[in-house]
């Protein structure tokens, strides 16, 4: 699919609200961003300067959920140091500056999609996010929705309050598999058993996942043993998300005289090799 | 949700692509490096643009457009992370990757070319003598070479190449020998006299230098103490080094005739004004660029409705009413 | 010393001269100099400390105190402004006035000595010659001296002398042969290499470096872009300069076996840990102390307090703790 | 007169509002300082770092008036830079870091102060400033009150709803002459047509002036004529404010062998010498 071309908007803030208890939902009225993103895209938003806080780097965040009717996105992001701190002190009716739609998103493979003349039974996606990792995956929960896939979602996060999307997934129609770490469900045995256990008789036609931990490579091993592709989304510290500065070195072994992927530009999402 | 639906644009973004008044775009901006006439003194610093920010804004209002920099072999940077931003500014260990001087050649320099501004590309070495030879390969691309002499010089226990005046000869005669384009050299901030660096460029035949580059620095994590870049050393750049680049450009329009590009922390007219009042001829911008795209064209086009404002008839006039001394 | 009774209105004030535990004054955190102990690594940093200081905080818990830098001879200092405070940081351009060594030791040295503290001398020249000349001059009064080698050479161009690494190991060894006492050099932030000018002082028989002195900048007023400072350069201090300074800090230390004293920015004992962990030996306070009195011993007293809770015996162990390497 | 002991105090802010048009006035818990700092004596207030903002150097603050009985001091300032613009910030009930009593403050010289044995009649005083200048002096009029001198106070600013100090010498019996910009009262040969008017029959025992400008050439030429003393406050940066930082050279030439005076500690009140 071709990229969408790029652009930045003074975009009025039309939510800001705590969600759970440690995360920040921002709906932001962009209409262009809105209406090209690709599912796994991301925004730079640029935090505004206030009170003396000074912060020069935008930041990177998922397009957590896209409504292009409405002209707007949606991003839900974790206070993590100054940038966010200074973020979360936006007020609604101010407008953040935001360059996008970024970036590589994911992409259901051709034998993922229902073809034209229609197959025989559902195909299916698994998606796996683990706390503000959920935003990555859930532009493909929707376009799932959108184009007649099955799509199940793994919802990893600390505890039951701390889960995000699961509204999103229920108005999406998508199966959602939650797991905390409070109940012990969110741990490697548990939940690589627990996904065997439901799809080792009729596995996913792909796996979309977001994190560079333990669920990329649970999501890695599962592709391999069911023959699926696998697709991982990656972070990395940006200036630019262009392709432009360079600073994005997708954490990768590489030769040396050979610069290796940037993830703002050959990512962020990444096909999996294992 | 019910949100009551914005604009297709806003109105911020519309006006910003809506033409400029006739007035604006009649101020003569110009400004000369050598036997170059640029049409205003603004431009990117090395590293802080590429052709995919043209994307974004109409890149044309620029005075010129600056590469990063192009070693004359391939090169793979530093590993990640490769920046970081801290209370005193960014920091970035990019490492300089670069597909050598034929790679930029083919796959980067038409980029260039299209977006139809002067392209000046800087040029980096390992060694005082490398430089020409990268100028030799880039075979007369580009309107200008900015030499980069903020690299270790592997010939001697790697301080800078540009925090010694024999070397910053060296470079530039060497290069001299190749083009008749002009050469700007680009210095480092951690030398013991910006002055003498400066008149070493001058003597030995450039026509510009720019001062500065960003200011080597040790970002730690909080909490852990781990170096924040995998090179453990970056860059320190944005605008809590201006007032100590200002001090440079100071020192370095006072000791040579040639141009004097400043570079470091430009965020706005403001900073501008405040380099050209201590002698600077053009300005470059990095940092800023990454938050506000728009950065450098809103600098141009102030720059403009500044001399409207203050009667200015060019930049040299506008300039004049700010000199600090 | 003579404190003042403590308001009965506030708490803060009150616990701070409270006697504190006897667990914490049991911690071990002596460093040495050369042949000198210092009871703890925090001392201020020269020109941030007078004995009138020592009239507001409990100055006897501090490791050292360091004088403003003495001259040979008077030196009237700089024109008004003397300083200002901007984003980047405080920037001064005192210009170092002295009474000369003998009107240091007739009317500052008997009120350094009132202190109860060992007292550093910082010594200044405007030759690399004359160092050694006001160390005689100072007859064996402090317990070490700090050579502040970040004056401008006037016998080369205004180049400061701590640039050079001759100069430095000119300083260090005509100095050597006037004291046995401690000798420390305060190196400048702008050399082209922090690593060889450690070198210079250690192989002159220097005993300490210590790194670094303010940065050179030029501040200039908002809106009238007038010099906001009399001298026009100042030196740029405080929490800013702190990641340019802790990469020297790294460099040096891993260039000499002799002490590195860190000064630049530290505020608090985080500060002082980010330091540490990258290879000082002890710390200095400067800009800190203007906002906050009371800085350095509160460093001293967490410095203490992270050895009981972290459990280290003493202050060697706490910082090996910490090292980034 | 000795000069007290300067402390630092954690200082509670009990009111912080604003005052006129362009003033702030706050009134600090600060018992030993309240009870202790003379007239024309400063503090150091520490800006406390707010929302990212970071101010490093304590601002200079002369002492408006000292109440020892109630354990607080007042304080007025005017918004300049980033220091007094973070200043307004502090809420009521936090605390500010204050250091003082600093420096050398006005002194009535003996010829002014009634003798032991009573005076034929009461001496008297000039005070003279100009917007917050006028704080400097005040501490001066509530002596002058004490002591049981008369005291005439030039309160000049740009328009009568900027004066500064009228309630404080009100209550404190002083006369005031009211001057401002908007009427002309304030400027120069106007004021001194006036001054000459009121005073040459029966000048002034002493002249106390805050500020360095036409104010203090005034208050000299006045003080030459009527044969009185004349103490001016002066302003410098500083840094310290205890005199070892030598930040605060007075703006005066000196040979430059020897350092001038610094404001904190052998001012901020000098002897004018015209
Ligand atoms: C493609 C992409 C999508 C992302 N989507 C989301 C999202 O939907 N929700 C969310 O909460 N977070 C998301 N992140 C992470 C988010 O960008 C960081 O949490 C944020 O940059 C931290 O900034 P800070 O100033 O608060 O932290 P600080 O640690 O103070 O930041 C210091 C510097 O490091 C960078 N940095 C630190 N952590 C990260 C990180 N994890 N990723 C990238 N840069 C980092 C910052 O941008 C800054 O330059 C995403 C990151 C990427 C690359
Ligand atoms: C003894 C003394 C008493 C004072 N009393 C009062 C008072 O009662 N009310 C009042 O409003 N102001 C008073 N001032 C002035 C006050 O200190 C300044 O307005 C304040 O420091 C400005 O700080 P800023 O950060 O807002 O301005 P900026 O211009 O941002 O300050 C930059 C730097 O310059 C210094 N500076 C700027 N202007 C002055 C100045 N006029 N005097 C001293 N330093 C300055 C600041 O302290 C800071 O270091 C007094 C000054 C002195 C020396
Ligand atoms: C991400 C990044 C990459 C850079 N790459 C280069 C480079 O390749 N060559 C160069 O000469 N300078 C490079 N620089 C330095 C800038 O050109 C500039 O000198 C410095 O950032 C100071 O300007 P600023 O404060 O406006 O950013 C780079 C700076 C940044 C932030
Ligand atoms: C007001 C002032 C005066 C100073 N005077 C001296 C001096 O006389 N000699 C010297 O070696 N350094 C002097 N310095 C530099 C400090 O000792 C210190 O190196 C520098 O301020 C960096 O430390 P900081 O960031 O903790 O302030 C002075 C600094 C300041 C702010
Ligand atoms: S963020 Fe700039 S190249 Fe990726
Ligand atoms: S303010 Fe430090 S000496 Fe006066």
């Amino acid at each position: 699919m071709p990229r969408p071309e790029p652009v930045w908007d003074d975009a009025p803030v039309l939510v800001h609200d705590i969600v759970g208890e440690r995360y920040h939902w921002l709906v932001l009225a962009t209409r262009t961003i809105a209406a090209t993103a690709l599912a796994g895209q991301f925004l730079m938003i640029t935090v505004p300067p206030k009170g003396g806080e000074r912060i020069l780097l935008p930041r990177p965040m998922a397009i957590h959920r896209r409504h292009p009717e409405q002209g707007t996105v949606e991003v839900v992001y974790g206070v993590a140091g100054r940038g966010t701190t200074a973020l979360a002190d936006v007020a609604v009716g101010e407008r953040l500056l935001v360059t996008g739609p970024l970036g590589r998103g994911f992409e259901f493979p051709d034998a993922a999609l229902p073809t034209a003349t229609g197959a025989q039974q559902a195909r299916t996606a698994l998606m796996i996010g683990r706390g503000v990792g959920v935003c990555a995956v859930m532009g493909s929960v929707e376009d799932a929705a959108r184009l007649g896939l099955k799509a199940t979602v793994v919802v990893s996060g600390r505890s039951r309050a701390n889960l995000i999307g699961l509204a999103d997934c229920a108005e999406l129609g998508a199966e959602v598999i939650p797991v905390t770490d409070d109940d012990g469900s969110s741990r490697m045995p548990a939940l690589a058993a627990r996904l065997r256990a439901r799809f080792d008789a009729g596995p996913p036609d792909v796996i979309l996942v977001c994190g560079a931990g333990v669920l990329a490579r649970l999501a890695a091993e599962l592709g391999a043993e069911w023959g699926v592709p696998v697709q991982v989304s990656l972070e990395a510290h940006m200036a630019c998300g262009l392709g432009y500065c360079h600073g994005c070195a997708a954490p990768v072994a590489t030769d040396p005289a050979v610069e290796g992927p940037l993830v703002c530009v050959d990512g962020p999402v990444f096909d999996a090799a294992l | 949700m019910n949100l009551a639906p914005p604009d297709a644009t806003t109105d911020a973004r519309r006006a910003f692509f809506d033409a400029r008044p006739a007035s604006a775009a009649a101020v003569d901006l110009s400004v000369r490096i050598g036997g170059l006439t640029l049409a205003n003194p603004v431009m990117p610093a090395s590293g802080c643009f590429g052709p995919s920010l043209g994307r974004l804004i109409p890149v044309t209002e620029l005075g010129a457009v600056v590469t990063k920099t192009v070693f004359g072999t391939p090169r793979g940077g530093n590993p990640a992370h490769r920046l970081t931003e801290i209370r005193a500014g960014m920091v970035n260990s990019v490492g300089i990757p670069s597909r050598g001087a034929a790679g930029y050649l083919a796959q980067q320099h038409p980029h260039y070319q299209a977006l139809g501004v002067p392209t000046i590309i800087s040029v980096g070495g390992h060694r005082p003598g490398e430089y020409a030879r990268v100028v030799r390969d880039l075979a007369g691309s580009g309107v200008a070479y900015e030499l980069n002499v903020s690299c270790p010089n592997l010939d001697r226990h790697g301080a800078d190449i540009g925090s010694d005046p024999d070397a910053i000869r060296e470079v530039v005669r060497t290069t001299r020998l190749e083009t008749d384009k002009p050469l700007i050299v680009k210095l480092p901030v951690l030398v013991s006299s910006i002055a003498d660096c400066a008149l070493a460029a001058e003597e030995a035949g450039a026509d510009a230098v720019c001062v500065a580059n960003s200011i080597p620095a040790l970002p730690l994590e909080r909490y852990t103490r781990a170096p924040a870049l995998g090179n453990v050393i970056g860059g320190l750049s944005g605008p809590g080094i201006r007032p100590i680049v200002l001090r440079l450009v100071w020192l370095a329009s006072r000791a040579v005739q040639i141009p004097v590009i400043a570079c470091g922390g430009i965020e706005t007219v403001d900073d501008a004004l405040d380099y050209f009042s201590v002698g600077a001829t053009a300005i470059q911008v990095g940092t800023a660029s990454f938050g506000r795209p728009f950065a450098m064209v809103e600098i141009v086009r102030a720059l403009q409705d500044r001399c409207l404002t203050d009667g200015a008839g060019d930049i040299n006039a506008l300039i004049e009413l700010w000199r600090a001394e």
